[in-house]
């Protein structure tokens, strides 16, 4: 249901384990790293976590989805360590029995890990770095 | 008392590692450890915020610690 | 881009071709054959399509949603003829620079297939078989 | 003239068939024709809506129709 690895992720695997009978619509958000930011182009990304907090705060996402909405299962993956251009950070999967349901909970989850999962994320540039969203 | 403190993302920077250690008084609240850790590195005060973990969760900043807690400096999250 | 077939659909070849390295986002939904409806199970599920509008109305949706966000790509495939409980009957797929547009861009496109594009599918229950939305 | 129309979903189980031909004053609108529809296949005013489209294309009910158009009924879509 969740996994936080720094080892690359798939998203067929997430997407199928949120497949049921029950679940007439899947929605599935990947996050990417995208090879430019604020017009400077990226190398890398560096993640870390702190990893039993960031499951508990995962564990607390999907917990709150199922009583928003009800949905039928929540995947969320992550990954840490370094990350090229392209490459996948963040895979979640919801399956509903409709449709609005689906889209609902998938946006909520990344919304709200993107605020409260301890994971924080380094922009390494080809002429220094940041660690994203540290200042205001 | 001495407490050991995680210090992740740019506050692992700020401190130059994973862990450091501070004395605290007894029961010494969120809040104080926060003032210390301003006067201590300035740096921290730039920060977008700052919220403190004990036993891997969020807490407030009245909360008393006790010294045997796992205590954890949360510099603003970017995952995803 | 545009894929209405007969043949088993696949999440995985549709996701893949909107993976992009100015994309930070990637929004899909998957459409599938739930196992009852209205309290009754459904054995099967047979869709038809008028081919030509429904691809033409299908490039009016990714057509609108290009110029209402700032998407990097859209895929919509589509399946008709006969299929079975919990297979796909329809993927779509949306990458963009940020996460709220391919949310965006993706809800847009389901609901404005299912209100505008020819196809039709009858629900064939044990004991008879309904063309869905037709009546009041 | 006589026109040849597509049905489809369950248009095309009211008239029987994929296909099937009707007589129209030359000229006829849209509407005109589901006029006719209704008259001749009572099960059509049933359904929650009636679509014509004109070559590939949704048309509004006073379009004139010339005769060699591809003209298709539209019941409800239930795609996705």
């Amino acid at each position: 249901m969740i996994k936080i690895t720094e080892h690359p992720l798939n998203p067929e695997d997430v997407t199928s384990t949120v497949f049921s009978n029950e679940a007439g619509a899947v929605n599935v958000f990947i996050g990417t790293v995208r090879g430019t930011t604020k017009n400077k182009k990226v190398v890398k990304l560096e993640f870390e976590t702190y990893l039993n907090m960031a499951i508990k705060e995962i564990e607390k996402i999907i917990e709150a989805a199922r009583h928003k909405w009800p949905i039928q299962h929540m995947i969320i993956h992550h990954r840490v360590g370094t990350l090229t251009v392209g490459e996948i950070a963040v895979v979640i999967a919801v399956s509903s029995g409709h449709r609005k349901e689906a889209f609902a909970a998938c946006q909520y989850a990344i919304d709200t890990l993107k605020e409260t999962v301890p994971i924080w994320k380094k922009e390494v540039f080809e002429d220094g770095e940041e660690w994203v969203s540290a200042h205001p | 008392m001495e407490v050991e403190i995680l210090a992740f993302g740019i506050t692992r920077d700020i401190v130059g590692g994973s862990t450091f250690k501070i004395f605290l008084e007894r029961e010494a609240t969120v809040s104080a450890l926060k003032e210390l850790l301003y006067q201590k590195y300035p740096k921290m005060k730039q920060l977008r915020s700052l919220m403190i973990a004990v036993d891997n969760e969020y807490v407030d900043e009245g909360l008393e610690l006790k010294g045997q807690e796992e205590i954890a400096l949360i510099p603003p999250v970017s995952g995803g």
